[in-house]
């Protein structure tokens, strides 16, 4: 291999994952921006509109503020796990970005930065771990209302694995793959796996309103009963980057909804349901994308100001006593009606 | 030395300096993370045996289910050992490098005499989920139905164990 | 409606380094941008408070509808009502929980001095305990008052010199002469 | 000796990795370079319980409920990881024989696992250890007069 | 509600004083040693199943200082009953009627803690409002509306001490036919300090 | 450690057994007085056992401001403004009840129009505070949304207040025998706009709550209170009617012409938060009602009782009439005279039955005159209510109890 | 009766969700209920009670006597006054002899509750819609004389009092 | 220096092995033990990987899916009679429940 040939490999390594979190990192406060701004409208009101032209730079000041802001670190938390706990909630959202099909291909490359074979275990594996961020929060701030919080959310989002993991069987028994990228080829010419697995797509679509904390099963953050749950004792940026994070997990999950059922990059007529072959349908595709995450997203903020919440009871039972059987009749029905096709 | 030597050597340094960190870190809790930042790097060496599925299995079921478990019960008994665990153990500072050196003694010659250590290039194996999990649901079926009766009995077990004794 | 009393804060000081001012300006306009309150509740005003969250008045425009109740991730306090002596200990400690840099807003007449409530069990104004920026006078305030208290406060954070302060803990200084209160608004 | 390409995903994953880890020890070391230095009292060091002095000396503790919900979620991740890798094969072994699958015996395979899991997932439902709410089963006691 | 009364007195005989009807409302006074008796007969026997409201009073200068005023309602028959029960300001315990309506728990403490009004076989006598540990007992007639300076409970660490509340010279309390109404008058006064100095004159 | 002399009011056995016992899961902790959902500052202790709430002992007083005290010096006009900040959710209403309360002493009956504005006062008073109540128990149990709904109607509520007497909620409006002034012309049509626009939000809330499972699972059989029990404790108002009791002062002992409405009294059956919560959305209702009927039937005449040594003199005359001037310094200076003896009055407001007890010794200051707050009685239920439940039921709870600190700590 | 019973859809949770949903997404297109407080001008309702001031008459004259009424009723003691004699120096009407020294309202501590002016003989106090008063000390919300009066301009008097004395 | 082989592998894999024992023979803390026991078990499965990649066959690894399997069972029970023996005794002491039994 070629020396420089290898330095613009490189190169374009670095391009790839500098725009990758330029892009996340332009999405995700506007996420929390038209989470105020959505709920704003719902609640008749106008939303932060002062800051820069239309508020537009409402995040950008709050983020700011945040790292201008005390860093208390109080004495009686546990320093080390109270430091690295917020990262550990940030990280698996920033992982799983490198793990999405963006886009089919832009020019010669894939809009994947890392197209691991069975990328969805990864994403499984790595999601797994802002469980470790929740707990070791509410373990490290050694105070009541952080523990529970931090315990209760932990129980929640592994209970809801489970339930992710299964609701999902259905989807890779159709699609023989667990790569993301395949996922959507298959969409792209089967259809959107919406229509094939609607009881899969809605199975998943409640997991992940559990797995990212969000109404109806907002418990861990549930202002009215733990304060704000495990991130009371955090303050600054490390605060923010729960906060961040919360909404990165949000925009994860919208966008494996959006790959996984709603034909990620696709759409279903020509020249849009093959992987691009020109550089501007490469774009459509990626704009295609995002919008498509856009509307889950909207869904998610629409959710959440509109139901009541759970009891934390009632949202376990529901998770093991509901959704679980349900998901395993789902995978039975589709092995049953695949089997009889034979298969093919 | 390749780029994959220097990858094999940094795993494995990393993972064996977990270990020891597991072994002699005073905090339940700091052990309980050296073991998963330990299973981290095996997982890495796995990748490097082209083993992608087993490693995807390991960090998602070790580091993601049971190391929660783990720290769980870490934080439900918030027991706090000595901070002077390695005081007055002469015995198992004696035994534990012995019973360790005798074991390695005793397999490696038999590993050498079996031949194992040899191997040809060709006959390499890619660990893909298909590669693996194949034989598992066309040969090893009675092994599965058996996994699965072993985690019933854990089900069960671990719900009996876990449940709330009833108030004298 | 119009202002009685007008408030020069736009003219930047002259004597101070062109740069350094830019900065300020730039951190105070971070800080007055993003400030979450941390609603201390008390009494009626609370109400009020509430009010100017909601469709009406909504605070939120003010990017201010962040209310932390943890007051580890909250930047101003806006102690909205009667302060008595069993909850001042409490209100205190919130106060000092609170990262710098902070304000607090006095909002009504209870708070900003025991108001109506001459008596043995309050506390004569919070000022007695904590360092109040802004006073609001009325019982309860209008939320408009509110939101005019909210942008008293914005002018202070706009006309303190953040950036030299930025590492100190301490409030930072205030050019006392673009601060000419009172601001009267007279409606129509 | 070995091709990369087998490893390039993963390799760009470490990159990736590298690169958030990088981005996390900024975020979390920058504000206390940027921010107020520390200030440190007994009250600001103190614990946040709404505004008093915390409760009661003894420890946080959680019901043991969460430490049996997370046993289950361990049990039940390896039958996800069955399962998992079952449904991404399940159409290629259900062809019969002649077409180089297995025919119905991996399904029935997979029915009979199930099962003898879904037993315990009915065990443990059945005594209650999916239940939180143990106060409607037992009588409600006398608040104190 | 005449009937109430006269069984009542049928049954404790002097024990009970009738009060005159004021503005329809009908009370009677009992004995300090017999109220909860009396307030259980009044539950059982007459139906007065509900303890509206329990309020302790001051009269300072008279004698019993101290009164407890039950205001008892029967939802059957839609009538209030008052009960009055004197206590001398040496001996100011009453029998608690928390075994009889719930309810009065709260009260009885709220008495206790404004008036300093015992109550015997409360379960749980502590002060209700004011803070453990804070020694007056504020709605007593001797006690300034001001408030006497106190010291803060031990958990409010920073937030001072509890002073006086500035009076400003008021409040300009006035009552027909008492000799203080000219004198109170702020015209009268000149300064701040000269008002304030005969508020305190007159105690109030 | 905490502090023993400030957990004094826990009961020492109770705090010794939560104390000991190690391997056991219990818990202490302390929920408000700084809390989204204790609802201002209450503040209440928990023993926790797991998840599940085994002792709970409320924490008042926070809110203790001196209403009594101040009361006892000043005159009884004075005060109205303090009645305003009892019930601080529904002012209209307290003044109301004080006014009645000051002139069933004085033995005053108020005209007609005064009757009937009054009525309109107080179903304002109960719209407004149900809202609030309804809106604050929605945000708790997670439905954020109807709060703000709740809050767009109550704005409006503020509108026709501030129309009314020129403040937003504390409006003072009424007088010892009359109120502030006379209902201003541009108040009737406003009000019947509120009410033709009522109805529609009520059913939104309706909509977003009522039959939404999410919703009646977390209320439905939570915080069941007996009837029995509610009567034991005193309870009033609408967390008495959810427990099946029907008792409405309106109904009960109609004041201020009541008598001449026609609504009815919701009652519950169950006595759950559930109950609570409908209780409150039907008794929004039946105020509408009672609002249509008074802005059909609303007499002329005058609003106040004409007595130079009750009412203050028209300005006019005061600025022109040396008599009136007199009057005028009468009354200010030296109150209203009334005359001794001891009267207790109560009424229905929109948390439950707000009474009054003054006892005079003549003259123009209250000798004592107790408050008592419907909220002080009915927190007591909290214990009783909670124990047994599960931590999150508390919020449930207590935004159905639907309490306001003011009046409870006065 | 009051408790619905929830139907088999309602039991399933979903319809109902979707039926909020619709709920609140109308509200999305709706027109915003927000006045947006500084830019956005509004109506203040009825005869709005905002902090009380003082004026004078036509004549230009401060209309309070002194009489000291206000301070004496004013539930939250916030107003001050120190009465004085009227400047002779200039006389305007000379039948009025007191005029404050000084007049105090601590905007602190008044609640708005408009007895001062209900209760004033002279009508010399008057509740303006100044809605909105905030300060950085609190000394600069306690409003004398000049201030009050600066407030209050002059209040076109229909009945002259002391025309014709 | 020579290349990464088979035997590397299992040389890791044996020291990953003996600080698993260490683990188990020195840690008093039975959470500690059941730490050394993961590291025990993640050593074999190590071995078995590097052999089944070298050895171009799928036992090994087959092997090592059912033993994390396996694993994961007996994580759940021994952590669960831990917590079961605590909650009666208060104390997870292994020496101290070693002298239970005599
Ligand atoms: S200022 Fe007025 S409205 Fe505000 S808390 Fe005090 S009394 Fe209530
Ligand atoms: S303002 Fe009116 S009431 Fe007050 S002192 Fe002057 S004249 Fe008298
Ligand atoms: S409005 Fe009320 S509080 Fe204010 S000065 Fe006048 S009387 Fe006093």
């Amino acid at each position: 291999m070629h020396l420089d040939g290898v330095i613009v490999e490189w190169l374009l390594v670095l391009v790839r994952v500098i725009a990758l979190f330029v892009i996340t990192f332009l999405i995700v406060p506007y996420t929390v921006m038209a989470e105020r701004w959505v709920c704003a409208w719902i609640q008749d009101r106008v939303g932060p509109n002062r800051t820069g032209p239309f508020g537009i730079m409402q995040p950008w000041a709050d983020a700011l503020k945040l790292f201008l802001k005390e860093d208390i670190v109080p004495h009686h938390v546990r320093k080390v796990y109270y430091v690295i706990a917020p990262t550990l909630v940030f990280l698996p959202a920033l992982l799983t970005m490198a793990l999405m099909p963006w886009g089919s291909n832009l020019g010669p490359m894939s809009c994947v930065l890392a197209d691991i074979g069975p990328g969805m275990l990864v994403v499984f594996a790595v999601s797994a771990f802002s469980v470790y961020g929740i707990v070791l929060a509410g373990w490290a701030s050694n105070s009541k209302y952080p523990f529970l919080g931090g315990v209760r959310s932990a129980a929640q989002l592994i209970s809801y694995e489970v339930c992710i993991g299964l609701s999902l069987v259905a989807i890779f028994m159709q699609t023989q793959t667990l790569n993301l990228t395949q996922t959507v080829l298959y969409q792209a010419s089967h259809g959107w796996l919406v229509w094939q697995q609607p009881l899969a797509a809605l199975l998943f679509l409640i997991c992940m309103f559990a797995e990212t904390n969000r109404a109806p099963f907002d418990f861990p953050e549930a202002e009215q009963e733990l304060v704000s749950g495990y991130n009371i004792e955090y303050s600054s940026l490390k605060f923010g980057l729960f906060f961040l994070g919360e909404y990165a997990n949000m925009m994860v999950a919208s966008m494996l909804l959006v790959t996984l059922f709603f034909g990620g990059w696709s759409l279903p007529f020509a020249p849009f349901n093959a992987p691009a072959q020109v550089w501007w349908v490469g774009l459509a595709h990626v704009a295609i994308f995002i919008a498509k995450t856009a509307c889950m997203l909207f869904v998610y903020i629409w959710v959440r100001w509109t139901v009541p919440r759970f009891r934390y009871d009632q949202l376990m039972g529901l998770g093991w006593k509901v959704l679980f059987p349900l998901a395993l009749v789902n995978i039975l029905i589709t092995a049953v009606v695949l089997g009889l096709r034979g298969g093919a | 030395m390749t780029a994959y030597d220097a990858i094999f050597w940094f795993f494995s340094l990393a993972l064996l300096l977990c270990g020891v960190l597991v072994l002699i870190s005073p905090n339940a809790v700091a052990s309980g993370l050296y073991l998963v930042l330990s299973f981290f790097f095996l997982a890495g060496l796995y990748v490097l045996l082209e083993a992608f599925f087993l490693a995807l299995i390991q960090i998602l079921v070790y580091a993601g289910a049971i190391m929660v478990l783990f720290l769980f019960v870490i934080m439900l008994l918030d027991f706090r050992e000595s901070r002077h665990w390695w005081r007055g153990n002469l015995l198992g500072w004696l035994g534990a490098p012995l019973a360790a050196g005798t074991l390695l003694t005793a397999l490696l010659p038999i590993l050498k005499r079996s031949g194992a250590l040899a191997v040809a290039p060709e006959q390499w194996f890619e660990g893909t989920l298909e590669n693996v999990m194949t034989p598992v649901f066309t040969r090893y079926l009675l092994p599965v139905e058996v996994t699965a009766l072993i985690l019933l009995a854990a089900t069960i077990g671990g719900v009996v164990l876990g449940r709330k004794e009833t108030k004298p | 409606m119009k202002q009685l009393t007008p408030v020069a804060f736009d003219t930047r000081m002259e004597q101070r380094d062109v740069i350094v001012t830019r900065l300020d300006a730039a951190i105070d306009w971070i800080r007055k941008s993003s400030c979450w309150p941390q609603p201390m509740g008390l009494a009626c005003c609370a109400i009020e408070l509430m009010a100017s969250g909601a469709a009406r008045f909504d605070i939120a425009r003010f990017g201010a509808e962040v209310m932390r109740f943890s007051p580890r991730q909250s930047d101003v306090m806006i102690v909205a009502g009667t302060c008595t002596y069993k909850m001042a200990g409490i209100t205190r400690r919130i106060w000092e929980q609170m990262p710098s840099p902070k304000w607090c807003i006095a909002m009504g007449a209870c708070a900003s001095s025991g108001g109506m409530y001459r008596s043995y069990a309050v506390v004569q104004g919070v000022d007695n305990f904590l360092p109040v920026d802004v006073y609001i006078s009325g019982c309860p305030p209008r939320p408009e008052a509110l939101l005019e208290g909210f942008i008293t406060l914005q002018k202070k954070i706009m006309a303190s010199k953040q950036f030299g302060n930025l590492w100190s803990p301490d409030p930072a200084p205030v050019d006392e002469r673009l601060l000419k209160g009172p601001i009267v608004i007279r409606g129509e | 000796m070995h091709p990369a390409e087998h490893f390039w995903p993963f390799i760009m994953f470490g990159v990736m990795l590298v690169a958030a880890i990088g981005f996390s020890i900024i975020a979390v070391t920058l504000p206390s370079i940027l921010g107020p230095r520390k200030t440190h009292n007994a009250i600001k060091d103190s614990a946040y319980e709404c505004g008093l002095p915390a409760e009661s000396g003894t420890p946080p503790r959680f019901s043991v409920k969460f430490y049996v919900v997370a046993m289950l979620f361990i049990l039940f991740d390896i039958e996800v990881v069955f399962l998992v890798a079952w449904g991404v094969l399940y159409r290629k072994l259900i062809r019969p024989e002649a077409a180089g699958g297995i025919g119905w015996t991996v399904l029935i395979v997979a029915v009979v696992f199930l099962l003898i899991l879904e037993a315990g997932h009915i065990y443990a439902w059945r005594s209650g250890a999916l239940d939180w709410a143990s106060w409607r089963s037992r009588p409600q006691k006398e608040p104190r007069a | 509600m005449h009937a109430t009364i006269e069984k009542l007195k049928a049954k404790f005989g002097a024990e009970i004083g009738e009060l005159p009807e004021f503005r329809g409302e009908f009370g009677v006074t009992v004995a300090r040693a017999k109220i909860l008796d009396v307030c259980r007969f009044l539950k059982t026997e007459c139906g007065f199943d509900m303890l509206t409201d329990l309020s302790g009073v001051d009269n300072l200068g008279a004698e019993p200082r101290f009164e407890v005023h039950y205001l008892l309602y029967s939802l059957t028959r839609r009538q209030h009953l008052r009960l009055v029960v004197g206590v001398p300001a040496d001996a100011a315990v009453v029998e608690s009627v928390v075994s009889v309506w719930s309810t009065a728990d709260w009260h009885e403490r709220e008495a206790f803690d404004m008036f300093g009004i015992s109550f015997r076989g409360h379960p749980n006598l502590t002060r209700i409002i004011m803070w453990e540990g804070y020694p007056h007992h504020p709605l007593r007639k001797d006690f300034p509306l001001a408030g006497l300076p106190a010291e803060l409970p031990a958990t409010a660490q920073n937030a001072g001490a509890v002073q006086p509340a500035p009076m400003e010279g008021g409040p300009f309390v006035a009552s027909i036919g008492t000799a203080g109404a000219t004198r109170r008058e702020p015209r009268v006064h000149d300064t701040a300090a000269e008002r304030d100095a005969t508020a305190q004159q007159e105690g109030i | 450690m905490p502090d023993l002399r400030d957990m004094a009011w826990i009961d020492s056995a109770a705090r010794a057994q939560a104390a000991a016992d190690p391997s056991a899961e219990r818990m202490v902790i302390n929920m408000g007085p700084q809390h989204p959902s204790t609802h201002g500052v209450l503040r209440i202790v928990l023993e926790l056992d797991g998840e599940e709430v085994i002792n709970v002992w409320p924490d008042i007083g926070y809110l203790h401001r001196g209403d009594e005290k101040i009361a006892e010096n000043m005159t009884y006009t004075q005060f109205i403004p303090y009645t305003d900040r009892l019930d601080y959710l529904a002012p209209l209403a307290n003044n109301v009840a004080y006014a009645l309360a000051v002139e069933k002493l004085l033995g005053v009956d108020v005209p007609r129009r005064c009757k009937y504005i009054r009525v309109i006062c107080c179903e304002l008073a109960r719209i407004s505070s149900h809202l609030l109540g309804i809106g604050c128990y929605a945000m708790d149990v997670g439905a954020t949304t109807v709060f703000f709904y709740a809050m767009r109607q109550r704005e409006l509520v503020h509108d026709l207040c501030e129309t009314l007497s020129g403040a937003r909620f504390t409006t003072a409006y009424t007088r010892i025998g009359g109120l502030m002034n006379d209902l201003p012309p541009e108040f009737l049509p406003l009000l019947q706009t509120f009410l033709k626009g009522l109805p529609a939000t009520v059913a939104e809330i309706d909509g977003l709550l009522t039959r939404n499972r999410i919703f009646v699972d977390r209320t439905k059989n939570i915080g069941v209170l007996s009837a029995a029990d509610a009567i034991d404790l005193g309870l009033t108002g609408p967390n008495l009617r959810a427990s099946g009791v029907e008792f409405d002062l309106r109904k009960a002992h109609p004041y201020s012409a009541y008598e001449e409405f026609d609504f009815e009294v919701p009652v519950g059956t169950v006595g759950d938060c559930y109950d609570r919560y409908l209780v409150r959305m039907e008794e929004i209702r039946q105020s509408i009602r009672i609002l249509h009927q008074a802005v059909e039937r609303l007499p002329d005449g005058p609003w106040h009782v004409d007595d130079p040594k009750i009412f203050l003199p028209r300005k006019e005359k005061v600025l022109t009439k040396m008599e009136e001037l007199i009057h005028q310094f009468m009354i200010v200076t030296e109150g209203l005279n009334a005359p001794p003896g001891e009267i207790y009055f109560s009424a229905e407001n929109p948390k439950g039955e707000l009474g009054f007890l003054i006892i005079s010794r003549g003259g123009g200051v209250p000798h004592r005159l107790k408050i008592r707050g419907p909220s002080f009685v009915n927190l007591q239920a909290l214990p009783k209510l909670c124990i047994g439940h599960m931590v999150s039921d508390m919020t449930a709870i207590l935004g159905s109890l639907d309490f306001v600190m003011g009046e409870c700590d006065r | 009766m009051l408790r619905p019973k929830l139907t088999f859809l309602d039991r399933l949770y979903l319809p109902q969700i979707l039926a909020g949903m619709w709920t609140t997404l109308k509200h999305i297109p709706r027109r915003r209920f927000t006045r947006q407080y500084p830019e956005e001008k509004f109506k203040l309702l009825g005869k709005y009670r905002g902090a009380p001031v003082l004026v004078r008459n036509q004549a230009g004259q401060v209309k309070c006597v002194s009489c000291q009424l206000c301070e004496f009723v004013c539930p939250p003691k916030a107003i001050r006054l120190f009465p004085g004699q009227r400047d002779q120096a200039a006389p305007v009407e000379a039948k009025i002899e007191k005029e404050p020294q000084d007049f105090v309202i601590d905007m602190t501590r008044c609640i708005y509750c408009g007895m001062c002016e209900e209760v004033c003989p002279e009508q010399a106090i008057f509740l303006k819609k100044d809605f909105a008063i905030a300060g950085y000390k609190r000394t600069e919300l306690q409003f004398h004389k000049d201030k009050l009066l600066e407030l209050g301009g002059v209040h076109e008097d229909p009945i002259c009092k002391w025309k014709n004395k | 220096m020579m290349h990464v082989g088979l035997i590397h592998y299992l040389a890791v894999s044996g020291a990953l092995f003996a600080l698993g024992l260490a683990c188990i023979v020195l840690r008093r803390n039975a959470l500690l033990v059941f730490m050394g026991l993961e590291l025990n078990l993640n050593a074999a499965n190590l071995a078995l990987v590097a052999f089944s990649r070298y050895g171009g066959h799928a036992e090994g690894q087959v092997l090592a899916t059912f033993i994390i399997a396996i694993a994961a069972a007996e994580v759940a029970i021994g952590l669960a009679i831990i917590v079961a023996l605590f909650r009666r005794r208060a104390t997870i002491v292994t020496d101290l429940l070693r002298s239970l039994k005599g």
